[in-house]
């Protein structure tokens, strides 16, 4: 990648720290994301890697520092808005309506009828059942809209929850662990579905499996103990000494 | 007055028997009427429940929910008149039946029964109701379906209805006597105010405090505590400051038996009467829950305790116990309830009809030489009259009765210049 | 002089309000303690809390009747063995109810809330089938209802002293069991991960029944105290389930400090309301100034900044 | 399409067909104006139920405090009907005529400014929604913004029952004290208490709950009614897909605490006064009983479940008092244990299946989950 220059970031983190009871779990961690890249995170646990994705989307307050998208800073911002300004976020374990089906968990994500008004007067045209379809045929749900989500296999679960964050057109997507408990078939056809998102969308990754991590990523960042430990291509932190000793290395 | 008794004796029977043998005739001067006198279609002209050997009256309280307590002693003593009443030849020669209902601690659930037994049942009376709520609550009822209520509780006044006869005291007749007695013989020169938070603590408590002040003397306090209410620390230390000669103690419920244990355990002894303790609240059913041990002492005043020396009162006691056994206590209260059915009785042989509103006509003026408590008459008010007496509360449960006014007291709901 | 009294009558009733202040906090404390146990640390809410502690002062009543009536000889200590049986009573009525009843519910805690009002209507009943609708009155041997005189003023009442000894014992107990024994640290794990725990080999059915149980029993042992106190009777313990809930919520479900913290802060407001203002008013500002901080701070006074 | 027919799906027309027709034509043909007027107060109960299938059934949010809601109407309506009955020829024998009776005998002088208001019919018909609404959106403002859910909302909403119960007790000069306000007799000159009177409220009654009823089903059917679903489940992912949940709560709560107050307003009329025990715990937690023994999920269980209850009570405690507390104690386990979807479970489980075959006959009901097509 290119060398930008920082107001060209989609998303620039800087300085950010979030305390609990004195632990740092994030400590002073700088982090910029360029335009559809793929970004994975990686780290072993407790290196504090959802926790940034906490604070990014607004889950978790940070105690110091600036996270700044598209020269919008997100840390003021309560969740509904962070997603408004275009951030999306998938949950490490699927987080889906299970008592409704994969058509209205799409049509709840479609991005209209926010308000309380808005929901009431919602009306399910032409528009939103077009964009559900070409959705769920993207991430391979398109026989199965009127399936009650609660009896989709996990990897579809997992598959459902990112569709459901794409119906939304956010400009970058957060995804904790996609593919984790999936098959390897699935883990295929996700790294194809990724591939089809970054046209249009930048990406941040936490994954364990560095297999799919090799697949798919741009560049790499490996967080430790709250820090920025590594960056860079998966080439080059995959020989990082430091890398190695905490993390590849076991 | 046995002529009508066909069942053979069991041994409730025979303790009924035992108390009624000194029940003698009523106070006024027609002899009372007999069935074949009055037919069936001039002593009903309204559609009541009677026939020509019965007559349906209702029983009205809570015997499910937090009042179910307070009003067990009711149902059993208007039980108990009506089952004399029917031994000794019952009302215009039929029989009482009677059908009980629950108001279940829940007014409008007294309000919808109420109903039923007026206007599904045609109950020709009702022995019922227990808190002012649930009497506030039938009244629109039995006034729009020309009831008659016979209300046993001692209450706050402030109502005189058609409909109702009041067999409790009204709030002057049990607090005034009261205070003036401990006036008089005690010395008392202040007094410190205490109740529950309701309609009756507080309106007692406004009479009780006009007419303190009336007599020049002081209210050092004033105040209410939540019903159910069980921490007392705080005023007892109020008290313990203000050192009045009187606490003048309206607190009723649960919140009596916190009150009076947590009085003693504060090294307040009442023994002592520094202060004395005066209430209107604490009848023998309360003592039960608070403990004898710890309430001796205190003073009570009201019109009736179940240690009253006459013969009626003797009577009226062993035939309770013996239909309701040795360990039930008689209260005022209890005692009222007890005079509902007779007093009716009376005035429906007075009028020689069943209809309500020649009841009506004929309860004032009647009186009752029977009743336990001594003499009683109907006001025009509908109140009684009666003696308001003063009770020393012993260790077991039962109060001395050390004084008792002279005259019969006027009932008087609507108070000049106590309001 | 201040106002109308004496700088000493001042003085003297300032430490008599501080005492039942006191006195206030331990009731509070014992009212709460079980509670805190059940729904803090098993996020049950056991809305039959109130009669399980009634069932304590029941036992205590029927205690002190065979006390009278068979040993009068030892019915000045009778208040001991009453405490013991009313633990050993609602200790295994606690189990009985978890293992018919809770353990299914463990997931849905607005249904426990349901489920345990259920139970609590039901054993109301059953009170007054056995009971009797009234109030028992539950004699107490006269050296725990009569007061110690400090000076001409100050009295202070030998069940206050009494139950702050035994919140204060039970208090440390409670705190022992859970954090030295090994079924507090069983219970600890189990909060913590129920499947990992059970994964290590702990017994988490058995270990959430003692909890339970626990719960319960500390409930009887406070109903058992309260009957120097207050009422005994069939609904006498509906009294009691607003505030003791109020009191676990506000100091934050889940700290022992918390809930004890807030007992202390609830009582000292309310005894010093009360003491300037009349008990309805004192009741209602209290309640409401709960009320309000919960709004403001609704995790309570005491949480841990946790990672979600 | 039009519109209202996507307010329901065939079957449930029918449902509706037949909840109308029992309340409006079965029930006044088959009942007595005694036994009406008593349906007609369970009906009241019913509106607090509908609410409550909103609110916890499908929002998840446990309020033990509609009584609250169900009082205040229901207070709104009683002083308006109190100012009416005291006119000053008729509480011309107090010290001062012209003002509620219980205000006479708390020595109040003159009437409180707040209550003034409610000499006018049309402030009363605002206020009886008003006053719990703005009650409600204080509360839940407060409490879903700063993410306060669950045990803890229902415990505080309970605190706020008890709280407001030892106000209106304690207040009584200005509130009528533990006895209410009693005693009420004409609305408009009209005389409330006769048989007339009754049918006509019963009758009003039951059109305002077959509204609310389709209110509630136009929430239920919306992209609303979906998101309380969602919310109920996974709360952090409806918040993730940009919607600001806390504003759905407290809709949610306010309509609940809306239906409350009609239902509390329509007890006062009926019944002919307001007490506070109806604003307390105890009655709250009924209220719970009685959406949950409809079952939780089903705007038509909830109007059953307070009939059914409302009817268990008063022939139960009738006949044997003893057993009432048992039968509702063994409710409260059973609709958690056994039947948790309540009343409308079992229809839906057992019945249903039958009436679908027998409808399919007349190809009026088809068994598959219709989505409907775009217009």
């Amino acid at each position: 990648m290119d060398v930008a220059q920082p107001k060209e970031f989609l998303l620039s983190i800087e300085g950010l720290t979030v305390s609990f009871d004195g632990f740092k779990a994030v400590n002073d961690l700088s982090l910029y994301v360029e335009e559809n890249e793929i970004r994975v995170i990686i780290g072993p646990n407790g290196a504090g890697k959802t926790t940034v994705l906490d604070l990014i989307c607004g889950r978790t307050r940070a105690t110091e520092g600036s996270i700044q998208f598209r020269g919008t800073e997100l840390t003021n911002l309560r969740e509904h808005e962070i997603v408004h300004a275009g951030v999306g976020r998938k949950f490490q374990n699927p987080s889906i309506y299970e008592d409704l089906t994969v058509f209205e968990n799409l049509e709840l994500s479609f991005p209209r009828g926010r308000s309380v008004l808005g929901a009431l007067t919602f009306r399910r045209d032409a528009e939103v059942i077009n964009r559900v379809e070409e959705i769920a045929e993207m991430i391979f749900l398109k026989d199965h809209l009127d399936t009650d989500a609660a009896i989709l296999s996990h990897g579809q679960k997992q598959w459902l929850e990112i569709g459901m964050l794409l119906i939304q057109s956010p400009e970058l997507l957060m995804l904790d662990e996609p593919v984790a408990g999936m098959s390897v078939s699935e883990r295929i056809k996700t790294a194809e579905l990724l591939n089809t998102i970054i046209k249009k969308h930048s990406v941040i990754v936490i994954e364990h499996d560095m297999k799919f991590v090799e697949d798919i990523a741009h560049r790499v960042t490996v967080l430790h103990q709250g820090k920025v430990l590594s960056e860079g291509s998966m080439d080059r932190v995959k020989n990082d000494p430091k890398v190695i000793e905490v993390y590849l290395g076991h | 007055m046995r002529q009508n008794m066909t069942s053979p004796f069991s041994i409730t029977r025979r303790a009924l028997l035992a108390g009624m043998a000194v029940l003698p005739a009523f106070g006024f001067a027609t002899s009372p009427l007999q069935a074949q006198e009055v037919a069936t279609a001039v002593a009903n002209t309204t559609g009541l429940a009677v026939t020509d050997d019965t007559v349906k009256v209702g029983i009205l309280h809570s015997i499910t929910g937090t009042m179910a307590i307070s009003e067990t002693g009711s149902v059993e003593a208007e039980k108990l008149a009506i089952e004399q009443i029917n031994a000794s030849g019952g009302v215009l020669g039929r029989k009482i039946e009677f059908i009980q209902e629950d108001g279940g601690s829940d007014w409008p659930t007294f309000a919808e029964k109420a109903k039923k037994l007026l206007v599904e049942d045609k109950t020709a009376a009702i022995f019922g109701c227990w808190t002012s709520a649930s009497r506030k609550a039938v009244l629109p009822v039995f006034e729009q379906y020309n009831g008659m209520l016979y209300y046993p509780t001692f209450y706050e006044g402030l109502e005189e209805s058609p409909n109702v006869i009041y067999t409790g005291q009204e709030a002057t007749q049990q607090i005034i006597a009261g205070i003036d007695w401990v006036v008089r013989e005690k010395g008392a020169k202040s007094f410190y105010l205490l109740g529950s938070d309701y309609i009756w603590p507080r309106t007692a408590n406004k009479i009780a405090r006009k007419h303190i002040e009336k007599l020049g003397l002081k209210v050092s306090g004033e105040e209410y505590y939540p019903l159910g209410h069980t921490q007392f620390n705080s005023v007892i230390n109020k008290i313990k400051l203000k050192k009045p000669d009187v606490i003048y103690a309206i607190v009723v419920g649960g919140s009596n038996v916190a009150f009076y244990k947590q009085l003693k355990a504060a090294g307040i002894d009442m023994s002592k009467e520094k202060p004395l303790l005066l209430t209107i609240s604490v009848t023998e059913d309360e003592v039960l829950g608070i403990g004898g041990e710890n309430i001796a002492g205190a003073y009570a005043s009201m019109k009736y305790f179940e240690s009253l020396p006459n013969d009626n009162n003797k009577a009226f006691v062993s035939s309770f116990k013996g239909m309701w056994g040795d360990d039930s206590v008689i209260g005022d209260v209890t005692q009222a309830a007890y005079l509902g059915p007779w007093l009716w009785k009376a005035a429906v042989e007075k009028a020689g009809s069943f209809d309500i509103d020649k009841i009506r006509e004929a309860s004032p003026g009647i009186e009752l030489t029977t009743a336990p408590e001594g003499y009683v008459r109907i006001h025009e008010n509908h109140h009684l009259w009666s003696r308001t007496r003063i009770g020393h509360a012993r260790t077991d449960g039962q109060f001395d009765v050390i004084y008792e006014t002279e005259d019969l007291i006027e009932p008087n709901p609507f108070p000049e210049g106590y309001q | 002089m201040i106002g109308d009294y004496t700088y000493t009558e001042f003085t003297s009733i300032l430490a008599m309000q501080g005492f039942s202040g006191l006195t206030l906090f331990s009731v509070f404390v014992l009212m709460a303690l079980g509670l805190a146990i059940i729904f803090g640390q098993m996020g049950v809410i056991n809305m039959a809390h109130g009669e399980f502690m009634i069932l304590g002062a029941y036992m205590t009543y029927l205690c002190s009747h065979f006390f009278s009536e068979y040993l009068p000889s030892l019915f000045s200590i009778y208040f001991f063995f009453a405490m013991i049986l009313a633990f050993a009573a609602s200790f295994l009525l606690g189990m009985l109810v978890e293992w018919g009843l809770i353990r299914f519910l463990y997931r849905r805690p607005l249904d426990t809330l349901l489920a345990t009002w259920g139970v609590s209507l039901i054993l109301q009943q059953v009170y007054r089938s056995v009971f009797g609708a009234r109030e028992v009155g539950v004699t107490l041997p006269d050296w725990l209802m009569g007061s110690i005189a400090l000076t001409d003023i100050i009295e202070i009442p030998i069940n206050g002293l009494f139950v702050m000894g035994l919140t204060f014992l039970i208090t440390i107990g409670v705190y022992l069991a859970m954090f030295r024994s090994k079924w507090g640290k069983s219970m600890r794990a189990v909060v913590q991960n129920r499947t990992m725990a059970g994964a290590v080999g702990i017994n988490t059915k058995m270990v959430d029944r003692l909890t339970f149980g626990l719960g319960c029993g500390i409930a009887g042992i406070a109903g058992s105290a309260f009957t120097m106190i207050g009422s005994t009777g069939p609904t006498a313990g509906q009294l009691y389930i607003v505030d003791t809930f109020l009191i676990v919520v506000f100091g934050g479900a889940g700290s022992l400090i918390g809930t004890i913290a807030s007992a202390f802060t609830i009582s000292q407001a309310q005894s010093t309301i009360e003491f300037f203002l009349s008990g309805s008013m004192a009741k209602v500002l209290t309640l409401l100034t709960v009320v309000g901080i919960l709004m403001l701070r609704p995790q309570g006074l005491f949480t841990l900044k946790i990672r979600r | 399409m039009s519109p209202a027919l996507f307010l329901f799906r065939k079957r449930e027309w029918i449902y509706f067909a037949i909840l109308a027709f029992i309340l409006a034509v079965v029930f006044p043909t088959v009942f007595d104006n005694f036994r009406l007027n008593l349906i007609g107060k369970y009906l009241t109960y019913a509106f607090v139920a509908l609410g409550l299938v909103l609110c916890w059934g499908y929002g998840g949010i446990l309020s033990l405090g509609q009584g609250i809601f169900f009082g205040l109407g229901g207070y709104c309506m009683a002083m308006f009907l109190k100012l009416e009955s005291s006119t000053p020829e008729a509480t011309a024998i107090q010290s001062t005529p012209g003002i509620p009776d219980f205000m006479d005998w708390n020595q109040l002088t003159s009437l409180p400014f707040w209550w003034e208001p409610f000499h006018s019919f049309t402030f009363t018909l605002f206020a009886i929604i008003a006053v719990p609404v703005a009650l409600a959106f204080i509360i839940s403002v407060a409490m879903f913004k700063r993410r306060v859910g669950g045990v803890y909302f229902a415990i505080i909403t309970q605190a706020i029952a008890a709280i407001l119960t030892i106000l209106i007790i304690g207040q009584q000069g200005y509130t009528g004290g533990v006895n209410g306000i009693t005693d009420l007799r004409t609305l408009l000159g009209w005389d409330i208490r006769s048989d007339n009177a009754r049918y006509v409220f019963y009758f009003t009654c039951v059109a305002l709950l077959l509204g609310s009823l389709i209110l509630a089903q136009l929430v239920r059917v919306s992209k609303f009614g979906r998101l309380l679903i969602a919310m109920r489940d996974k709360e952090d992912r409806v918040r993730f897909s940009g919607y600001d949940v806390a504003n759905f709560k407290i809709f949610i709560f306010c309509l609940a605490a809306a239906f409350s107050a009609i239902g509390g307003a329509m007890f006062t009329l009926q019944v002919g006064f307001m007490s506070p025990s109806f604003v307390g715990i105890v009655p709250s937690i009924e209220m719970v009983i009685f959406c949950a023994v409809g079952g939780r999920l089903s705007i038509f269980g909830a109007i059953y479940g307070a009939l059914l209850v409302n009817a268990a009570k008063s022939t139960l405690s009738e006949s044997f008092p003893e057993l009432w507390l048992f039968a509702m104690g063994g409710l409260f386990i059973a609709v958690v244990m056994v039947f948790p979807e309540g009343v409308a479970g079992l229809f839906r489980q057992h019945i249903e299946p039958l009436v679908i075959r027998g409808l399919s006959i007349f190809r009026i009901g088809k068994v598959r989950k219709p989505r409907p097509a775009a217009e």
